[in-house]
C-alpha cells in the first residue's frame, strides 16, 4: 500500500487503537487482496510471490500518459526492477493492462475485448485523471467515457494528469502487494457480476 | 499580391462573388453554392493566382445557414486568401466536392461530413471518419442537443 | 540395453510434459466468455472471410525451412558420434551436404524466396 | 518463378487485415484497415476516432484560458507549442502586444520541446524496425529536458506555461544555466545516435527508397512539418511566417528532394542540430521585461475571425478562432498537421510490403490525439 498509508497504519497501532468500522458506513469493505487476506498458505504464498513479481503488461497506451508510461519503462525510472519489464503487443501474453489514457465511447467495446481476451489471472491499472474519471474532457464532451471503471473493473488507480513515473511505479507496487494476499481458495473472478453492477 | 488585385483578378471568375476584408486578415470571398467548383477551379489553374495549397478546411455552422470555409495559399506568390461557401438548407445540406482540386480535401470533407453533416457529391467515398456510424445527429453543430454531457450555458 | 533406455526415456517425457500441464490447470483460475475463443486481432473483430486461399510464397517459404531443418536433425546424431566412425562418415556428411546444398542453389535460380 | 498459367489456376484472394487500434506500431489508437495480398497492400483506409475526446466542441464552451489547457493534451509532443499557437492568435485578436522576453523564452521553450519531441520519434522509429536500444538511448537524454521543464514550468508533459498574454511566472534562476549543460551533452549525444542508427546498413535497407512521397502530392495533400520538407516543399512556418522571435534568429531551412523514409529521417536529424543552434543564439541574451501583458480577467474578443500558423514538431498546426465577441468563442478549429499527413498515407502505400508500411508511418511520427482531436 501506499507509503503515507503504511505510515499511517503503523503510527495507528502504536497507540494500541484497532481500525474500527464507523456504524453508519454505507458500503460493504471489500478485504484488499483478491478473495481476503485472511489466511495465506504457503501454496499461495510461493504463486503470489511468483505472480506477483513477473506481471506482464499491455502496449496500451491512447493518450498522453502513454509518454509518462513509456518514460517508465525508461532507464531513469525504470520498471523492470519490479518484474514488469517485458510489455507484450499482444493481450493473450499479457497479464496487466495499464489503461494510459482516455478511453472515448469507440474504444470502449475494443477495450472490453482485449481484457476478455486477456489470460486468467489477470489485473487492471488505470493511469491518469482520463482514465479514473475522464479527466479534463468531464464537462461537454460527447464521445468520452467518464473513466474506465465502467468498461472494466480496474484493480489500481493511479491519480495525475499525466502521473510521473514514480506515482506510476507506486500504482505498481501497490498492485503487487494486493496479488500478494490473494487466497487461490477464495479467488472470485472480478468481471463476474460486473456487468449487473456488482 | 495585395488583397486589392486579387480582387480584381477573382472577380472575373465567376458571377456575383461577393468580398470583405473586415474582421479577418485575409481576403474573405463568398462564393454561391453553385459556382464553388468552377472558381475553385479556376483559383488553382489561373496563372497569376496559382492557389495549390488548401491548409485549412473547417466546417462552420451561423446559426441559420450551414457551410464551409477554404483557408488558400499559393507556394510560389506567398499570397493566401479564404473562400466561403453557405447553404441554407439543413435537413439535406449538399455542396460539391473539390477533392479533386484539391487532394486533403478529401479528408477535410469526411471530417465536415462528420460533424456538420454536409454531404459532398462526387466524394469517393462519404463515410462518418471519427464517429461511429450509428451515431445520430451531427455533434459541432449548434442545435446538437446532449443534456448528458453538455452543460447548457 | 537399448530397449530399457527408450521407455525410460519415453516415461519421462510424458511424465514431465502431463505434470506440468496438470500443475498449471489446478492452479490457474478460468474463465470463460464468448469473446475468448474469438481471434484476437488488435482488439476488433476479424472483417471478411479467415479461411481463405493464401498466397502460394508463404507455403514454398515454409517447405524450404521444413527442409533444411530436416537435414539438420540428420546431422545430430552424426555430430554425436562423429569420431569415432572416422573419415568415411565424415565424406558420406559432405556428400548429404552438398546434395542439400543443389536444392538450394535450385530453390534460389527459381527465385522460390523472392517475394513479387 | 511461377509460371503466368499456373498463377492464373491459383486464384489467391485478398483479404483484410486490422493494423487496428492496439498495434505497438500505430503509436497510439490509430487503426488502419488493410487490403492485402500476401505481403503487399492494396489499399489502406484509415478509421480514426478511437481518441476523439470532442475538443472542438468543449472549445465553444469554455474561456480563452481554458482552451489553452485543451491544446497541449492534443499534440502533447509539442504541447509547449500549441499552447503558444492558441497564446498567439488571442494576443492577435486583442493587438496586445507582448514584451521582448517573453518571445525570447517562448522560442526556447518552444524549441526545447521540438528537440524533446524529435528525441523521443528517434528512440520509437528505432523501436518500430526493431532496434530496442534507440528507445534507451533516446529517453535517457529526454529525462534532461524534461527535467528542465519541471522546474520551470512545473509539469513534465503538458505544460500550461503559455498564458494569452505572456507567461505563467518567469523563468528558474538556473534555467539558462541547465539548458547550457543540456545542450553541450547532447552535443556529443547526437553523433552518437548518428553512429547508432544512421549509418546501419539494415536501417538503410529498411529505409532508403521506402514511401516515396513528391512534391506535388505533398502540396496537394496538404502535407507539411518535416514529412513535407522531405520531398523538398518549403513548408517551414517558422521560416515564412515568422512569429515570437523567430525573425531575429539565423537557422537553415532543412530539405531534401527523395522523399522517403530515409530523407524525412534525416529532415528530423538535421532539425535537431538547428534546434540547438537556435537555442544557443537565444539563450545567452534573454532580454530584460515584464512576464505578463495586463489582460483583463474574462478575455473578450473583438468580432472576427483569427487565423495563427505554428510549426509544431508535426507540422503546421493552425488555430482558427471565430469570435462573436463574448466570453467563449463561437467555432474553434484546430488545422492538425497529423490529420493532412494522414491522408498521403494511402496514397504512397500501394504495392508495398506491411514492413514498409510501418517503417514509413514510423518516419511520419503520427500522435493519435492530434489526428482525432
Amino acid at each position: 500500500m501506499g507509503v503515507d498509508k503504511k505510515r499511517f497504519l503503523n503510527q495507528y497501532e502504536a497507540e494500541g487503537l484497532k481500525q474500527v468500522m464507523p456504524e453508519d458506513f454505507p458500503g460493504k469493505v471489500i478485504p484488499g487482496g483478491n478473495g481476503g487476506n485472511i489466511v495465506v498458505t504457503t501454496l499461495d504464498s510461493v504463486i503470489n510471490w511468483g505472480r506477483s513479481n513477473s506481471l506482464w503488461p499491455l502496449y496500451f497506451g491512447t493518450s498522453c500518459c502513454a509518454i509518462e508510461m513509456m518514460q517508465t519503462g525508461a532507464p531513469k525510472h525504470d520498471f523492470s526492477r519490479f518484474g514488469f519489464e517485458v510489455a507484450r503487443p499482444s493481450a493473450r501474453q499479457a497479464d496487466l493492462i495499464i489503461i494510459a489514457g482516455t478511453i472515448v465511447n469507440k474504444m470502449g467495446p475494443v477495450l472490453r475485448r482485449l481484457y476478455d481476451q486477456m489470460a486468467e489471472p489477470k489485473y487492471v491499472i488505470a493511469m491518469g485523471a482520463c482514465a479514473i474519471s475522464g479527466g479534463p474532457f468531464y464537462y461537454n464532451t460527447y464521445s468520452v467515457i467518464k473513466g474506465a471503471d465502467h468498461v472494466i473493473p480496474v484493480d489500481v488507480y493511479v491519480p495525475g494528469c499525466p502521473p510521473r513515473p514514480e506515482a506510476l511505479l507506486e500504482g505498481m507496487i501497490m498492485l503487487q502487494e494486493k496479488i500478494k494476499t490473494e487466497n487461490m481458495s477464495k479467488k472470485v473472478n472480478p468481471i463476474d457480476g460486473f456487468d449487473e453492477g456488482k | 499580391m495585395k488583397n486589392e488585385d486579387l480582387q480584381n483578378i477573382i472577380i472575373g471568375l465567376g458571377t456575383d462573388l461577393k468580398f470583405s476584408t473586415e474582421a479577418s486578415e485575409f481576403l474573405n470571398i463568398i462564393v454561391p453554392k453553385e459556382q464553388l467548383h468552377s472558381v475553385c477551379s479556376q483559383l488553382k489553374s489561373n496563372p497569376d493566382l496559382k492557389f495549390n495549397y488548401a491548409f485549412c478546411i473547417t466546417g462552420m455552422d451561423w446559426g441559420k445557414e450551414l457551410g464551409v470555409i477554404y483557408h488558400l495559399e499559393s507556394t510560389e506568390l506567398k499570397h493566401r486568401i479564404v473562400v466561403k461557401v453557405m447553404t441554407e438548407d439543413r435537413e439535406n445540406p449538399t455542396l460539391d466536392s473539390v477533392h479533386d482540386i484539391w487532394q486533403t480535401a478529401d479528408f477535410h470533407e469526411l471530417e465536415v461530413y462528420d460533424f456538420f453533416g454536409i454531404k459532398f457529391n462526387n466524394h469517393p467515398k462519404l463515410r462518418r471518419l471519427f464517429l461511429t456510424p450509428e451515431w445520430e445527429g451531427f455533434p459541432l453543430r449548434k442545435d446538437y442537443v446532449d443534456e448528458a454531457n453538455m452543460v447548457i450555458k | 540395453m537399448g530397449l530399457e533406455a527408450i521407455i525410460v526415456f519415453l516415461l519421462a517425457g510424458i511424465v514431465l510434459v502431463a505434470g506440468a500441464n496438470f500443475m498449471s490447470n489446478m492452479i490457474s483460475p478460468k474463465s470463460d466468455n464468448p469473446q475468448k475463443r474469438e481471434p484476437y486481432e488488435c482488439g476488433i473483430e476479424t472483417i471478411g472471410p479467415t479461411w481463405i486461399q493464401f498466397k502460394v510464397g508463404y507455403y514454398l517459404f515454409a517447405i524450404l525451412f521444413l527442409i533444411f531443418d530436416v537435414e539438420v536433425a540428420f546431422l545430430i546424431p552424426w555430430a554425436v558420434v562423429y569420431k569415432e566412425v572416422g573419415t568415411v562418415a565424415l565424406v558420406e556428411v559432405i556428400v548429404f551436404l552438398f546434395i542439400l546444398g543443389l536444392g538450394l542453389l535450385y530453390a534460389y535460380k527459381k527465385r522460390a524466396l523472392q517475394w513479387e | 518463378m511461377i509460371s503466368q498459367e499456373v498463377k492464373n489456376k491459383i486464384k489467391t484472394e485478398e483479404y483484410f487485415i486490422n493494423m487496428g487500434p492496439q498495434h505497438p506500431a500505430a503509436h497510439g489508437v490509430l487503426r488502419l484497415l488493410l487490403t492485402i495480398d500476401g505481403e503487399i497492400i492494396k489499399n489502406v483506409e484509415p478509421d480514426l476516432g478511437y481518441i476523439h475526446r470532442s475538443i472542438e466542441k468543449m472549445c465553444e464552451r469554455d474561456s480563452y484560458q481554458q482552451i489553452v489547457h485543451l491544446t497541449d493534451r492534443m499534440d502533447y509532443l509539442s504541447s509547449n507549442i500549441n499552447n503558444e499557437a492558441v497564446c498567439l492568435t488571442v494576443e492577435k485578436a486583442l493587438e496586445l502586444e507582448v514584451s521582448d522576453r517573453v518571445k525570447v523564452i517562448r522560442t526556447i521553450i518552444a524549441e526545447l520541446t521540438r528537440l524533446a519531441s524529435h528525441q523521443l520519434w528517434w528512440g520509437v522509429m528505432g523501436m518500430d524496425l526493431g532496434a530496442l536500444t534507440t528507445y534507451f538511448y533516446a529517453f535517457r537524454d529526454r529525462e534532461m529536458i524534461n527535467d528542465i521543464f519541471e522546474e520551470t514550468c512545473g509539469a513534465r508533459l503538458t505544460m500550461n506555461y503559455n498564458i494569452p498574454g505572456g507567461l505563467m511566472f518567469d523563468i528558474h534562476p538556473n534555467f539558462v544555466q541547465r539548458t547550457k549543460d543540456f545542450i553541450a551533452h547532447f552535443k556529443t549525444k547526437l553523433p552518437e545516435y548518428d553512429r547508432l542508427l544512421t549509418g546501419n546498413v539494415i536501417f538503410e535497407k529498411r529505409t532508403k527508397g521506402v514511401g516515396i512521397l513528391t512534391k506535388e502530392d505533398a502540396i496537394s495533400f496538404g502535407v507539411s512539418g518535416p514529412v513535407a520538407r522531405g520531398s523538398g516543399f518549403a513548408s517551414d512556418v517558422r521560416k515564412h511566417h515568422p512569429y515570437s522571435a523567430y525573425d531575429r534568429v539565423a537557422f537553415k531551412e532543412i530539405l531534401f528532394t527523395e522523399g522517403d523514409t530515409y530523407s524525412r529521417y534525416k529532415v528530423r536529424m538535421a532539425e535537431m542540430w538547428e534546434s540547438m543552434a537556435i537555442i544557443e543564439q537565444l539563450i545567452d541574451n534573454i532580454p530584460e521585461g515584464d512576464i505578463q501583458a495586463p489582460t483583463k480577467a474574462v478575455i473578450k474578443l473583438p468580432k472576427g475571425e483569427y487565423y495563427q500558423r505554428v510549426e509544431t514538431a508535426r507540422g503546421e498546426l493552425g488555430v482558427y478562432i471565430n469570435s462573436d465577441g463574448n466570453k467563449n468563442p463561437y467555432r474553434v478549429k484546430f488545422r492538425s498537421p497529423g490529420f493532412s499527413n494522414l491522408s498521403v498515407l494511402n496514397h504512397i502505400s500501394k504495392g508495398v510490403k506491411i514492413a514498409d508500411l510501418v517503417a514509413t508511418m514510423a518516419s511520419f511520427d503520427f500522435v493519435i490525439p492530434d489526428i482525432d482531436r
